[in-house]
């Protein structure tokens, strides 16, 4: 297979198979945690459980004093990571193009030398995190083999991507293209399957967290 | 599999609903839950991780409620729960857990970790893995009718001996009183001058008021242990005698955990609302003083601070209340860094205290008290839950600090307008 | 001029002067892509060089790629390497037709065996022999059968390099490029649609020069004229990297000449020359005459996902297999949540109620 | 050159120099200039292997402006050889009969060698010469 042929394919079949494999599987795991659902509650209400829940899925973005004292670079280095990660995923001129060709929505982009540095800025926060991960005591006895695999797997399309912008001369640009490509593809294919689901069930889980503060009247 | 486990692991199933679901899903292994934990920060310990502590529920319910986790253990590759993980486990969930709910307030992801550690709590002790001392207490309170062996003559006592301070006599089973009084057995047996302070703001407001001779105990180790039957039966004790005497509300004492039982769980553990309602003392107090009922004179001069029970504020929702009331009384309050909704747990809640096992720990994690009280120095402390008084109490002397610690609803007695001072502390 | 002769004797016999072959070789340097402080050695190489035999076989094409070549009407530098070879058979240019032609081919492969060089434009279709033929004889036939003694294959243009037009979907005619056939001899890929002149007789140039056949990549192409994409020699390459694209053919952008990325264009991907050789004696390149880059260069480019479409975007229909997946992942969700709220149900009803007296672990 | 309207706009539009190519190529015949000062050696440059915008060439040309010598020479199609305001930098540019540009190039040095004559065409010339007198 050419070097066309298979930037074809993973434009083309390849980016198929994995938007069915993601979609197919973010729903079906959003269904499962949903059609558990919840018993009613029969204690009086203090304050109102859905005013609370939509509460939550804002405040819990901001991290509570002590926390930010206690864990600074944890959360630092995870805000970082994260905001950087989505303005070159949806901020990026080629990325944009390619969400208005399947939603038919599109926006402006940012200059590419923010989205560039954003891009160096965003990988050293994950390294950064990779070296929290392994030095720190709890992280390191919480992580499982899922956790560096999912790691790899964020940082993946952002490096393949800073070196097909750069076309640093590893590969050929076209291969550094298809490689970015496919490193994105897998990360839809493997986000059904790992705690990357929490991009979209931290929506669901902060709205619980607060709905039952809220019924107490908390703001959690 | 032997019939304990078989009975811990279907309870295990039972519990698991779409938050919990929604928060196993969610969680990224971030670690930031130990630093909300004080058994973690006092103990260094990364196995106290409260998210760890719920291990043996998150495999559950992979195995059980995901297609995936389905498919894994069906192939072999997820390996079912064993009875000895549990007993690994069991020191997590009881012994450094309080359910105090500071993680579940600090979760980026938005996990509520005390909701689970309850609802975990209800299989490990259908498994046969909650701790001895939690059993026997658990037993106690359903065959004596009080966790700590407390029984009616030992209440009548302590009214006898209140009725003889205050001169006036305490209502007891008086039907179509609009509050009925519940106590916890740590209030009647470590601070009945509780009794005579309720007495005297009640007849200085003219609330009317009854303790029920057939439920008066507050406090619900059901909840703690995780038995949601047993906590339904003690709840229906009151509901039965609240329906008996015709009150309008039932008064939660100062305790925490009491608090959270029959306010917020117990309609859901007997499936059925009330017919009355259910009312803090704090709350209740707030609200005689805003109607203006409630009047006192002359302020505290010592440096008072307050210390939120868990089950009370964060948990209960019970914030503002004893602020309004402690600006009644005081004359120099200050906050501890973290205070409110945020506060440091006392270490003792959620059974912990209940759990000679944990003694050791419970007094190393007092650690994180201390150090919020260092940071400001106060003359005294003031809260509202007589379990966390008698073991903030202990770690106190413990660490060599001179510091009484006041019942707010007793400091509020001891400043009522227009009344003597009768039995001045001691 | 006679097969024995050298060039250096031919041109001199036709009156140019050594100043005229300087410059003839700076020009062939320059074409070559090579540094001129190599013209003295191409100089001394060329000197020497006997014409060669050239057999020129087209297959499936449009002779755009012959066109390409052969625009001008005068001698140019270009065409004087072709005044340089012996070509012995190409049948758009030949004065010979019909078996005359067929019988000069089959001549000059039996006087130069294994030293003449086969030039190849056009794919050749392997679906049915019947779909192209020559003389009677299909083009595969006549491919295999000329290869056979040729010393090198030059594939002229994306065609013969890679099956080209012919062999974009749905490909009836089973067209393949000379590579998919022959296995067994040097073959040199000019892709372009066509490919730039001065590319096709640099080619030829290196092979007169140093006798052998220049560097390639790993699909067949000459290093020195497909060793860079058109991207990274593009002039517009600065308004990439500043994220200033055209985003239609008329907007603002496209008047200042800002990057035609958004437009579809397939520089980055598409190894030419074309934007620093340019078109038309250097005057002009498609993107700068603000049009983007078809990729014809490329394998495939024919089905590159659309010329308009930019690299970024898909080539298929994601939207629809989004709908679908969302679609099937909510019915089997439902299906397996339903599965698991039965699961709930049993687990509730197997629930003995515990008692005191069940505190204890069994065994 | 025949320039199209198009790329008139184009340049009148953008305004600025697009790849940049033109400054380095500045410094590049700088040092060039110093290499033939110090060791003689000469440099070419061909500025058909540059990927230079429309204008750009122009710029470097009007930059490199003209000097003392202008030559035109036939051999193969007329041949340019201009030397620039700079001594020793030289621009040559090459056409075939039909005016077609077929290579452009930047020469430092002392003169280009297409300038000189050629030891075969002065051989050449010779035997014409003496053919002529016998």
């Amino acid at each position: 297979m050419s070097e066309t042929e298979l930037l074809l394919w993973v434009r083309g079949p390849a980016l198929q198979i994995a938007t069915v494999i993601f979609l197919l599987g973010v729903v079906v795991r959003l269904a499962e945690i949903l059609m558990l659902g919840r018993k009613k509650d029969f204690a009086e209400a203090r304050g109102s459980a859905v005013a609370g829940g939509l509460r939550t899925i804002l405040s819990r973005t901001i991290p509570d004093r002590g926390t930010l004292q206690r864990s600074t670079f944890n959360v630092v280095a995870g805000y970082i990571f994260h905001i950087g990660f989505f303005v070159v995923l949806f901020l990026f001129a080629p990325h944009i193009l390619l969400f208005q060709d399947v939603t038919g929505v599109s926006w402006p982009s940012l200059p590419t030398p923010v989205v560039d540095a954003t891009a160096v800025v965003t990988m050293i926060a994950l390294l950064a995190v990779l070296a929290h991960r392994l030095l720190d005591p709890v992280m390191r006895f919480l992580s499982r083999f899922q956790d560096y695999l999912v790691w790899l797997v964020t940082i993946l399309p952002v490096a393949t991507g800073y070196l097909a912008f750069h076309r640093v001369g590893v590969a050929p640009p076209t291969t550094l293209i298809t490689v970015h490509i496919l490193s994105v593809e897998l990360l839809m294919v493997i986000f059904p399957f790992t705690k990357l689901m929490h991009t979209f069930t931290l929506f669901m889980a902060r709205y619980y967290n607060g709905a039952i503060s809220g019924y107490r009247g908390v703001n959690s | 599999m032997s019939a304990s486990l078989e009975r811990g692991l279907n309870a295990f199933k039972g519990q698991i609903d779409a938050p919990v679901a929604a928060f196993f899903s969610s969680c990224v292994r971030c670690g930031l839950c130990a630093e909300a934990c004080l058994f973690y920060t006092e103990t260094d310990d990364p196995t106290l991780t409260p998210i760890h502590k719920l291990e043996p529920l998150r495999r559950v319910w992979r195995q059980e409620y995901t297609f995936w986790g389905k498919l894994a253990k069906a192939v072999g590759l997820s390996k079912p729960v064993t009875d000895e993980e549990l007993t690994e486990w069991e020191p997590l969930v009881y012994d450094s857990c309080t359910m105090c709910g500071r993680c579940s307030m600090v979760c980026p992801v938005g996990n509520e970790i005390a909701y689970m550690i309850r609802k975990m709590r209800e299989g490990m002790a259908a498994a046969g893995h909650a701790p001895t001392d939690l059993i026997g207490a658990t037993q106690r309170a359903v065959t004596i009718g009080s966790p700590m062996g407390v029984k009616l003559p030992a209440l009548q006592a302590q009214i006898r001996h209140a009725e003889a301070e205050l001169g006036f006599s305490i209502p007891v089973d008086v039907e179509g009183a609009d509050y009925m009084l519940l106590l916890s057995s740590m209030e009647i047996m470590n601070f009945p001058e509780f009794i005579s302070a309720i007495a005297r703001i009640f007849k200085h407001a003219n609330v009317s008021w009854t303790i029920s001779s057939e439920a008066f105990e507050a406090t619900n180790s059901g909840i703690q242990i995780g038995v949601s039957e047993i906590a339904a039966e003690l709840v229906e004790r009151i509901v039965t005698a609240a329906g008996k005497l015709k009150v309008k509300s039932v008064i939660s004492p100062e305790c925490g955990h009491a608090y959270m039982a029959i306010r917020w769980e117990g309609p859901n553990l007997i499936g059925r609302p009330y017919d009355f309602k259910v009312v803090h003392i704090l709350e209740l107090l707030d609200e005689l003083r805003e109607q203006g009922r409630l009047q006192t004179t002359g302020k505290e001069t010592q440096r008072l601070t307050y210390h939120d029970p868990c089950q009370i504020s964060r948990r209960g929702g019970v914030v503002q209340q004893p602020r309004n009331l402690i600006d009644m009384v005081a004359g120099d309050f200050v906050e501890m860094p973290e205070t409110g909704t945020m506060n440091w747990c006392c270490g003792a809640g959620g059974g912990v205290s209940a759990n000679e096992r944990a003694d050791e720990l419970r007094l190393q994690v007092f650690k994180r008290k201390k150090k919020q009280l260092d940071a400001i120095h106060p003359d005294a402390l003031v809260s509202a839950c007589s379990n966390c008084r008698i073991y903030l109490e202990d770690g106190l002397e413990e660490n060599g600090m001179d510091m009484p610690v006041l019942s707010l609803t007793e400091t509020i007695a001891e400043h009522l307008a227009g009344s003597e001072q009768p039995g001045s502390k001691d | 001029m006679s097969k024995d002769e050298t060039l250096g004797e031919a041109l001199r016999r036709q009156g140019i002067s050594r100043r005229g072959f300087l410059k003839f070789c700076a020009a062939t340097a320059s074409m070559m892509a090579l540094p001129p402080s190599m013209v003295p050695a191409i100089a001394a190489a060329l000197e020497k060089v006997r014409r060669p035999s050239v057999i020129w076989l087209s297959f499936q094409e449009c002779t755009g790629c012959t066109e390409s070549l052969t625009r001008s009407h005068s001698p140019t530098v270009e065409g004087l390497i072709f005044d340089t070879i012996s070509l012995d058979y190409h049948h758009t240019l030949q004065a010979a037709s019909g078996s005359a032609a067929e019988a000069a081919r089959e001549a000059a492969m039996e006087e130069n065996y294994g030293k003449y060089i086969l030039v190849v434009d056009g794919s050749i279709p392997t679906a049915n022999p019947g779909y192209s033929t020559i003389a009677g004889i299909s083009n595969q036939s006549m491919l295999q059968e000329t290869a056979k003694g040729a010393a090198a294959i030059v594939s002229v243009g994306t065609c013969a390099a890679y099956g080209g037009i012919p062999h974009a979907n749905p490909n009836p005619t089973g067209a393949v490029s000379v590579s998919d056939l022959i296995r067994d001899k040097p073959i040199i890929n000019v892709p372009g649609c066509p490919p730039i002149p001065v590319v096709i007789t640099g080619v030829l140039a290196h092979f007169l020069t140093f006798g052998s056949i220049p560097e390639l990549d790993e699909i067949g192409r000459p290093k020195v004229f497909y060793g860079k994409s058109i991207h990274d020699r593009c002039y517009r390459r600065p308004f990439y990297d500043k994220g200033l694209f055209a985003e239609t053919f008329d907007d603002e952008g496209a008047k200042k000449g800002w990057c035609l990325y958004k437009l579809g264009c397939k520089g980055p991907t598409t190894y030419n020359a074309c934007a620093t050789t340019k078109w038309n004696e250097g005057t002009s390149f498609p993107i700068e005459a603000g049009h983007p880059c078809l990729g014809c260069s490329e394998p495939d480019f024919w089905d590159g996902g659309g010329f308009y479409k930019a690299l970024s975007m898909p080539t298929e229909n994601i939207a629809r297999t989004a709908v679908y997946a969302i679609g099937a992942g909510a019915a089997a969700g439902v299906a397996l949540g339903a599965l698991n709220r039965m699961k709930k149900k049993r687990v509730e009803k197997a629930h003995e109620k515990v008692t005191i007296n069940d505190l204890e672990k069994d065994g | 050159m025949s320039c199209m309207t198009d790329t008139d706009t184009l340049k009148a539009g953008t305004g600025e120099s697009l790849t940049h190519n033109v400054q380095p190529l500045l410094h590049e015949i700088r040092h060039a200039l110093v290499k033939l000062l110090d060791d003689g050696r000469n440099t070419v440059i061909d500025l058909r292997s540059m990927p230079l915008a429309p204008g750009e060439e122009q710029t470097l040309l009007d930059e490199l402006g003209h000097g003392e010598v202008y030559a035109r020479l036939h051999a193969l199609g007329p041949t340019e050889i201009v030397e620039t305001h700079y001594p020793g930098v030289w621009v040559v540019v090459h056409s075939n009969n039909e005016n077609e540009v077929i290579g452009k190039f930047i020469e430092v040095c002392d003169i280009p060698d297409l300038l000189r004559s050629q030891q075969e065409d002065i051989r050449q010339g010779l035997e014409q010469l003496q053919a002529q007198l016998a």
